[in-house]
């Protein structure tokens, strides 16, 4: 039953890294425009909005002015060899796939039951509480990109990690009598849009690939990493209290990376007001 | 002017007061109907579920009631499997009381799913790996199970049964019971356990995740034993209803006092079983996910004082009341201690439900509450209207009590 | 055999046997489903022929290159493009949201438009563009016959230097009117600043890219500062990878935004102390001479005493810095610890490539010219001028000059009058242009002195920081045209609205984004067809020019905008720059081809093709080449003590009373120190007591608070704490809450001497006590129900005071009070 | 669901649970045929005499 | 209780008729009506005759040595590898360039020439194949790659001389080829039907369960 990933051929995953990380948002837009993400009139209700990628603040807790913020995008970890959301969907609406690693969703098959969301620990899945808002005459629907359909009310969405664009880029190959893809012919929009550079995509599983390199630094970690969901997603950090955020610690359970790290995360900021 | 289709022998109240008893249930259907078709029909926006908060008060009743409506198929198992032949006496209602609470589960699951049209996917599509899949399956199957087994009560109705096509099937069916019975605690063993594997298989929940058996989560096994120690405690309730309203001995105490031993036996394990889980839970889950006891009761409303209550007050002592004979033979007590015993259960499924999606895992994540809209209790509380009719008029139609003609002989 | 009840039911079991052995249940089942699949109501968005269209962004003067995903006629996605200096890859959020803005009919003008409703309740009827030129003609050269055109003025949002503004300006000197206002940017403030130290008149050129060390005085590095795709790409830069040395990043400002938060130091200073804090830096590095002596020495003046022709003596630089700002001194006025100054002041001087930058948030607002010349003085004093990483001079873009205007009487007359706003006046000698002034103006006099204005590209009704006061001002000028492609709070004032295509619409220039270090022009093209009947704002005016007389007609001899375009980009041709970009040799790094040369066309058309099809022509970044004749100041020098001001103050002081003379001018001190830069401290006169705390707006790079409206995307990316339902909240520090007994939540007025809004309260430590931090961006009274009425918009009470020598708008020194409702 | 759907696997997990579901309904379903046919034959009064 | 058995006896032989009329009837109905009422029919704006233009000696030009290449000749890809369906009038006009002068003497292409070419419209074609929006399907994977003939799917569309009707479930918005013109789903020939299954029956055929995630075929 339970399929591990190795015999998987590619594994695309991605790095996050929150030193370069700004909290722009563009990776948001990005992902919402490219996916056809609904955009109501009240978008402030955040635990009934939807978005794939999703802006978390976090700060360190002290005063002003020794107080100090950052930031987690969060996509959809898509979590490997055995996602908490894929067991447990009774339609088998939502899939891990052992030669991409992508987690997929098919709105048309989903029931709406949100088993998967209660399963997963991320809030990386949303459920369309309302149908899109296309209102008549508004003419919004006309930015709509038909590589990736529209939802209808009453199923549940999440980050596909573009793989229409997995797609696309298969096609170009095709079309140039190719099998393969060459680094970077795939990537998601919100890694190509972020204006800092922040965020890599690629495959793990391909020792050339920058997110392979990346992912074994010694600043990476994952979100909730104790609980075995095994991510694909990592985030570099140089600074421990952001690392110590990802995860939950026993006291004293937490170590530091290393003394580079340490001295990195000492943040000097002169006293005002 | 219904005389010809009261069963003979008894006496029932004049049609209408009867009607008349019917209208504050009538209400509480007609207020379900109208949420069920806002939700339906707008989507479920109409009610106050998050992102957050994706199971909600509607699966809350579905669990207790499944774990409430267990009095049937056990009842059933004790009767034609073991052959308790006291049950007899009790064991109409006990498939009345079962139908109404799975078939209301039903209804509430199809208002509860974003997409009812498409909800045959879960069999058609089935993904056997999840629980809910199992639950669903057997929910569906123990449902026909339940009717098959309402069928020969409703065609013992007087006029219906003067029809000899109608008579014989019901007899006949009624010979072969025991084969449907068994297929029924087949099922019901299993629904009621995969409910409770839902929630134990949830790994990357640490509040509800547990160790287990094979692919069962211990939650599985925790599930059927509270469901069938509840069962017969709601069972007992519900009649005690029934004699109450209707001011009558329909069922000899021999019946009652057999399923509050056996309620009080299963409940007490019930409880060994819990606590024990529950000192892995937080020796071994816990700690592993990095987290203290406290993480999960600091949280809003959620306090330490659901264990106490779930374990010890609706846990223990309904245990020990039931267990002591001198008690359960008091009417007051055993009352008492069925409800007590039944309000565990539901807090229970309330606690594995809500508090499990209410306490954030990540540590930057936040603690968000949630209060039912309108629509979400009417449909919760229509449940309650439709059982009351149903046992209204199958206690008026029906010779559902065997011996109440005999307990109460009417004066020809 | 008759149809008992009983055979009845028998026929209907027979029916239903029979059905279930029919297809129809099965298939019934099945397509019902399938019909949830695909609701009709649920878009289903047409496929076709995919390609990328190369275009760049002008929602902001940053200039990002962006590639547009086109689907047959539909655009549905815009991305970053890599071959674009500016912006290596990525965009900004706005600009990722452009889509929104074209596509979203609601919020659009349909076509020209004439109001019928009351001003402000934006309602109109169509009209053609043949009518609508006709109706603005006649009221222009009506005025011109009646000999009064300066009574036409104009608001011109557009990016200074930008071909659009080129032609508004002119149109207005066409028309014989000085009255051409622009709306505030910190290029202001730069270009008086420049032009005081260093007598250059060319934009302000930070080589962030190659810094090691930056200091940034108040700039919005991630709020939208200069040209977000580049800065944003260039903080990625300093990031990269982990453990190699990276540039270090240093915030003064006194809420922890996003730049102070992501900066390697914090300074949380008091608002408005920046020139003192600069100073106190300056005389550390002075005092421990880390100062470049060569440059010093050689090619400035002013910084040691001095004894001028008429042998008066006067103070240097050095003195008086070293007289008024030590660290202690400094750390009165700006709460900061001396001792911290100090490291501060080492840090930054001991730097291989140290980089002192000024501004103010996103930079849509003025700054301080005393402010932003002691920041500047900071590079001076480490010798970083035109060296690599630190700031460049240049010239100003290679662009032609359009022929010279035919005058006629009334011409002369029109311009022989004084600007209404009093710019380059005796009071206001450096000012281009003082949109404060003309408003008051025209609030103060009975009858206003402007007749028509015209605004283009701006919504100053919405985005000027004076309290509401230019609203005031539109209702008493008879005639208001608005050229806004957006149903904005500005052109629901107007009395004609003559809609500009959208960005994605047409074709348009980018002149040198805010800060870049290097030559650029960029070009827009049109996307996609025009949706609605608008026209292009450049056309118009040609179009326009033709209506009003042959005289104003004669300055427009090009058949169409793209006409100007090419008329000015001929100088480009002859400067010579890239109008490719490979993205292996970074605009930025001195590489083989120096100024622009090695460019691959040789007529001028052919140029032209190609930066239409690439959008793009620049030079690379130039290399060191010595300070020599760098200078274009009275003395060809550096001037620590700027002779331009004292000539200004002594004409005005003749005019006048010296005190006097400074007095108007804004200027609190006296001597020698006038002309040098130092820290006016903001005078205000309002009671403290009744409005004991400070508001200071703050701007998000994920929301716009510009002319531009948000696109509904961004609003995914606005944190519940900073809008919740039409609730905007203002950061307060827990400190100053408790103060007034005020909890996270609490639902407060916030009142000042402009007027009150309303908003909610949101505890943060990252607020700096007795402050009140209240979002730009929110607070729409137009557009749809995606913008209007979501929160407050802080412009409303802000209660302005006056920049010392520019007049320019003092906007983040408000003094309010909070209630509790 | 069906053996005959792709989605079908002949896996060990499949078997069991489609395995115990079918005879669940097996029984279900030939316990009601029986009672039909049965009641069918005494109505029409070919075998067992109607014992009311 | 006892009554006359009789009695019942009487009525319920009699009844057994109503019992067979009442299942033949619904079987009528399912088999026979119901898929007349389900499907609307609609022809096509106007004909085209796939047999003539794959005429070498009628039609010069539509090259190709395989079958499939001659359809790609017009059914063709883009660059960037997506399929541009039915052709759009422009790659008509590749060969009807001239409005005024038609290259045949059919009706049709003087229809065509008017109302089309010479009026610069698009012709709203319906499409029989046209799968919904939650299907992604790689026309290049499939007939580059996968060397597939474009009949395992589409038929002997090519053979034909007339354009068929075009029938819409009314319910659905899917052609009728989607499920197949048998009502029952029952079929012959790999093109008679068009649903998911198919798909998987042919990649499990072929091997290619790698192929099988989900996002290959849906978006």
């Amino acid at each position: 039953m339970k399929k591990g990933h190795d015999q998987g051929k590619h594994k695309y995953g991605m790095v996050i890294d929150l030193d370069k990380c700004t909290g722009c948002g563009t990776c948001m837009v990005a992902c919402a425009a490219e996916n056809n993400v609904s955009v109501r009139p009240d978008e402030s209700d955040k635990q009934r909005s939807i978005a794939w990628m999703l802006l978390y603040k976090i700060d360190n807790g002290k005063e002003f002015p020794d107080t100090e913020t950052s930031y987690f995008p969060r996509p959809c970890m898509h979590c490997d060899d055995n996602p908490p959301c894929v067991s447990v969907c009774p339609a088998t609406a939502t899939k891990i796939d052992y030669n991409t690693g992508i987690v997929s969703q098919i709105y048309t098959r989903c029931i709406g039951c949100r088993y998967c969301i209660a399963a997963c620990p991320y809030h990386a899945r949303t459920f369309n509480w309302w149908d899109g808002y296309f209102p008549k005459g508004k003419g919004l629907d006309r930015y709509l990109s038909p590589e990736v359909s529209p939802r209808m009310r009453g199923v549940v969405e999440k980050c596909s990690f573009c793989h229409h664009r997995l797609m696309r880029a298969k096609d170009q190959a095709y079309a140039e009598g190719r099998k393969e893809l060459k680094e970077g012919e795939y990537i998601t929009a919100c890694a190509e849009a972020c204006p800092a550079q922040a965020i890599s995509f690629g495959d793990l599983n391909n020792p050339g690939h920058k997110v392979s390199r990346l992912s074994k630094s010694p600043f990476a970690f994952r979100i909730l990493e104790k609980l075995g969901t095994n991510p694909k997603v990592y985030y570099l950090s140089t600074k421990d209290w952001v690392r110590k955020m990802a995860d939950n610690y026993l006291p004293g359970e937490f170590k530091p990376v290393s003394k580079a790290s340490a001295s990195a995360d000492k943040k000097t900021t002169l006293q005002g007001g | 002017m219904d005389s010809v289709l009261i069963p003979a022998g008894v006496k029932r109240c004049s049609l209408k007061l009867f009607l008349l008893w019917t209208l504050p249930w009538l209400g509480l259907l007609a207020w379900g109907a109208l949420s069920a078709f806002l939700c339906l029909w707008k989507g479920l926006n109409q009610t106050n579920m998050t992102n957050y908060f994706a199971f909600a008060v509607w699966i809350v009743f579905d669990l207790s009631v499944i774990a409430l409506g267990a009095g049937a198929f056990f009842t059933g198992f004790l009767t034609y499997i073991i052959g308790k032949k006291e049950l007899k006496d009790i064991i109409n209602i006990a498939v009345i009381i079962g139908f109404i609470c799975y078939s209301g589960a039903v209804a509430m699951l199809g208002i509860d799913i974003g997409q009812p049209i498409r909800g045959w996917f879960i069999f058609w599509h089935a993904n056997v790996h999840s629980m809910l899949t199992e639950v669903s399956f057997c929910i569906t199957c123990y449902l026909v199970v339940l009717i098959i087994e309402y069928v020969p009560i409703i065609l013992a109705n007087r006029k219906l049964d003067e029809v000899p096509d109608f008579h014989l099937f019901g007899n006949n069916l009624h010979r072969i019971m025991a084969v449907f019975a068994a297929t029924g605690v087949f099922l019901s063993f299993f629904h009621q356990g995969s409910l409770g594997g839902m929630y134990g298989v949830m790994y990357a929940r640490p509040f509800a995740f547990r160790e287990g058996f094979y692919v069962w989560p211990w939650t599985f096994f925790l599930f059927i034993l509270s469901a069938i120690a509840s069962g017969p405690s709601f069972l007992i309730l519900c009649t005690k209803l029934v004699q109450g309203i209707t001011r009558k001995k329909l069922v000899p105490e021999k019946a009652f006092q057999t399923l509050a031993k056996i309620s009080g036996w299963l409940l007490a394990s019930y409880m060994i079983l819990k606590i024990a889980d529950t000192l892995g839970w937080i020796y071994g889950v816990i700690p592993k996910a990095g987290m203290t006891f406290m993480d999960f009761f600091s949280e809003g409303p959620y306090g330490v004082w659901l264990l106490i209550c779930e374990i010890i007050i609706f846990g223990i002592i309904p245990a020990v009341i039931l267990l002591i004979p001198k008690a359960r033979q008091h009417q007051g007590w055993l009352i008492t201690g069925c409800l007590m015993n039944c309000t565990g259960i539901v807090l229970n499924r309330f606690v594995l439900t809500i508090v499990t999606l209410a306490i954030p895992v990540m540590p930057f994540d936040k603690f968000v509450s949630y209060l039912p809209t309108w629509q979400e209790w009417g449909i919760s509380l229509a449940l309650i209207g439709f059982g009351v009719l149903v046992v209204s008029l199958s206690y008026r139609y029906l010779p559902v009590f065997p011996k109440e003609a005999e307990l109460n002989p009417v004066a020809e | 055999m008759e149809l008992s009840r009983r055979n009845f039911i028998k026929f209907v079991a027979g029916g239903a046997a029979g059905t279930a052995l029919s297809p129809l249940p099965w298939k019934l089942t099945d397509d019902i489903a399938i019909w949830t699949q695909n609701w009709p109501w649920v878009p289903d968005p047409s496929t076709g022929e995919f390609t990328n269209v190369n275009s760049v962004c002008n929602l902001c003067p940053g200039g990002c290159g962006i590639s547009v995903r086109k689907v047959d006629t539909r655009a549905v996605k815009i991305d970053g493009r890599t071959d674009y200096p500016v912006n290596p890859g990525g965009i900004c959020p706005l600009g990722m949201g452009g889509l929104q803005l074209l596509y979203n009919k609601t919020i659009r003008y349909p076509g020209p438009m004439r109001r019928i409703g009351p001003k402000g309740k934006g309602e109109f009827v169509m009209i053609t563009w043949d009518e609508a030129l006709d109706i603005l003609a006649k009221r222009i050269s009506n005025l011109r016959k009646k000999g009064m055109p300066e009574a036409v003025a104009a608001v011109d949002g557009n990016q200074r230097m930008s071909t659009m503004s080129v032609m508004v300006e002119r149109l207005l000197t066409s028309v014989g009117s000085p009255n051409y206002v622009t709306t505030p940017s910190i290029d202001d403030t730069y270009l008086i600043s420049n032009l005081l130290l260093q007598g250059t008149d060319g934009p302000m050129s930070y080589d962030l890219e190659n810094a090691d060390y930056v200091l940034s005085f108040g700039c919005g590095l991630l709020e939208g500062w200069g040209a977000p795709g580049r800065v944003m790409n260039a903080w990625g830069l300093w990031h990269d990878s982990a453990g190699k040395t990276r540039a270090k990043i240093v915030q003064v400002e006194s809420r922890a935004s996003n730049t102070a938060s992501k900066a390697d130091r914090w300074v949380a200073s008091r608002p408005g102390t920046d020139a003192a804090l600069a100073l106190g830096l300056a005389h550390v590095i002075i005092k421990n001479g880390l100062y470049n002596s060569r440059f010093i020495n050689n090619f400035s003046f002013g910084f040691e005493n001095w004894t001028s022709a008429d042998g008066k003596d006067h103070v240097g630089f050095k003195s008086m810095v070293l007289d008024k700002y030590s660290p202690d001194q400094v750390a009165k006025i700006t709460g900061l610890n001396p001792e911290d100054i100090v490291s501060l002041a080492k840090d930054f001087a001991r730097a291989k490539a140290p980089i002192a930058i000024y501004g103010k948030g996103k930079d849509d607002l003025d700054g301080g010219v005393y402010e932003c010349m002691a920041v500047h003085i900071l590079n001076a004093l480490v010798g970083n001028i035109n060296k690599p990483g630190g700031v460049l001079i240049n010239d100003p873009l290679p662009l032609s000059r359009l022929p010279e205007i035919k005058q006629d009487a009334i011409f002369k007359q029109g311009l022989g009058k004084p600007r209404i706003d009093q710019a380059g006046s005796l009071q206001y000698p450096f000012a281009g242009s003082l949109i404060n002034n003309l408003t008051n103006k025209i609030i103060k006099s009975p009858k206003s002195p402007v007749d028509t204005i015209l605004i283009f590209s701006a919504n100053p009704v919405y985005t000027l920081p004076d309290g509401g006061a230019f609203k005031e001002a539109l209702e008493k000028i008879p005639f208001v045209i608005s050229f806004s492609p957006f149903r904005d709070e500005t052109s629901y004032m107007a009395d004609l609205v003559l809609p500009d295509h959208t960005y994605l619409e047409k074709m348009v220039d980018v002149v040198w984004p805010t800060g870049l270090q290097y030559p650029f022009y960029g070009l827009s093209k049109p996307v996609v067809e025009p949706l609605y009947n608008t026209r292009n704002s450049g056309d118009v005016i040609i179009e326009l020019s033709k209506r009003i007389d042959s005289t104003v007609q004669s300055a427009f001899p090009w058949e169409n905008f793209e006409g100007v375009l090419k008329a000015r980009a001929k100088g480009l041709f002859k400067a010579g720059g890239l109008v490719t970009y490979d993205n292996m040799n970074p605009a930025w790094e001195r590489k083989k081809y120096g100024n622009g040369s090695k460019h691959n066309y040789t007529s001028f058309e052919e140029m032209w093709t190609k930066i239409k099809a690439g959008g793009l022509w620049y030079q690379p970044v130039h290399g060191f080449d010595g300070w020599e004749g760098l200078f274009k100041t009275p003395d060809r020098k550096f001037e620590f003590f700027s002779k331009r001001v004292q000539l200004a103050v002594d004409e005005y002081a003749g005019k006048t009373t010296y005190k006097t003379a400074l007095k108007n001018m804004g200027i609190t001190v006296t001597g020698d120190q006038v002309c040098m830069p130092h820290y006016e401290a903001v005078s205000s006169d309002v009671n403290m007591s009744a409005y004991p705390l400070r508001m200071m707006p703050y701007e998000m790079i994920n929301l716009a608070s510009g002319w531009i409206p948000s696109p509904p995307f961004l609003y995914k990316t606005i944190f519940d704490n900073q809008l919740k339902g039409d609730l905007s909240f203002a950061a307060v520090n827990p400190k100053t809450a408790t103060e007034y007994g005020l909890k996270q939540g609490d639902r407060v007025i916030i009142k000042s001497p402009a007027g009150e809004v309303e908003a909610g309260l949101s505890l943060s430590d990252g607020a700096m006590p007795g402050i009140v931090y209240l979002p730009l961006g929110f607070g729409h009274t137009a557009y749809d129900e995606f913008l209007r009425g979501k929160g407050v918009n802080p412009n409303e009470i802000i209660d302005a005071e006056k920049d010392p020598l520019s007049g320019h708008s003092v906007w983040w020194n408000t003094h309010v009070n909070l209630v509790r409702i | 669901m069906l053996p005959f759907c792709f989605e079908w696997l002949w896996g060990i997990d499949h078997i069991i649970f489609f395995g115990l579901l079918y005879l669940a309904l097996v029984i279900i379903g030939l316990g009601l045929t029986f009672v039909g046919i049965k009641t069918f034959l005494q109505v029409v009064g070919i075998l067992w005499e109607k014992d009311m | 209780m006892t009554h006359p058995a009789n009695s019942s006896k009487k009525t319920s032989k009699g009844g057994w008729i109503f019992l067979l009329s009442g299942f033949v009837l619904a079987l009528i109905v399912g088999w026979v009506i119901f898929p007349m009422v389900l499907y609307s029919k609609q022809s096509q704006p106007m004909n085209f005759n796939h047999l003539l233009h794959l005429d070498p000696e009628k039609v010069y030009g539509i090259e190709g040595d395989t079958r499939a290449e001659q359809c790609l000749y017009c059914h063709a890809f883009y660059e960037d590898g997506t399929f541009a369906g039915i052709p759009k009038v422009e790659k008509c006009i590749e060969c009807h360039d001239d409005p005024e002068n038609p290259l045949g003497e059919l009706p049709e292409e003087m229809e065509f020439l008017v109302k089309y070419v010479a009026e610069e419209k698009e012709i709203p074609w319906l499409v029989y194949s046209e799968q919904p929006d939650c299907v992604y399907f790689s026309h290049i994977a499939h007939v580059k790659m996968g060397k597939l003939d474009c009949q395992t799917c589409h038929g002997d569309h090519d053979k034909t001389e007339k354009l068929p009707v075009y029938q819409e479930n009314r319910l659905t918005g899917y052609s009728i080829l989607i499920w197949g013109k048998n009502i029952a789903g029952y079929k012959k020939n790999t093109w008679d039907r068009m649903k998911m299954d198919d798909c998987a029956e042919c990649h499990t055929k072929k091997g290619h369960e790698e192929n099988n995630a989900c996002f290959v075929c849906h978006k």
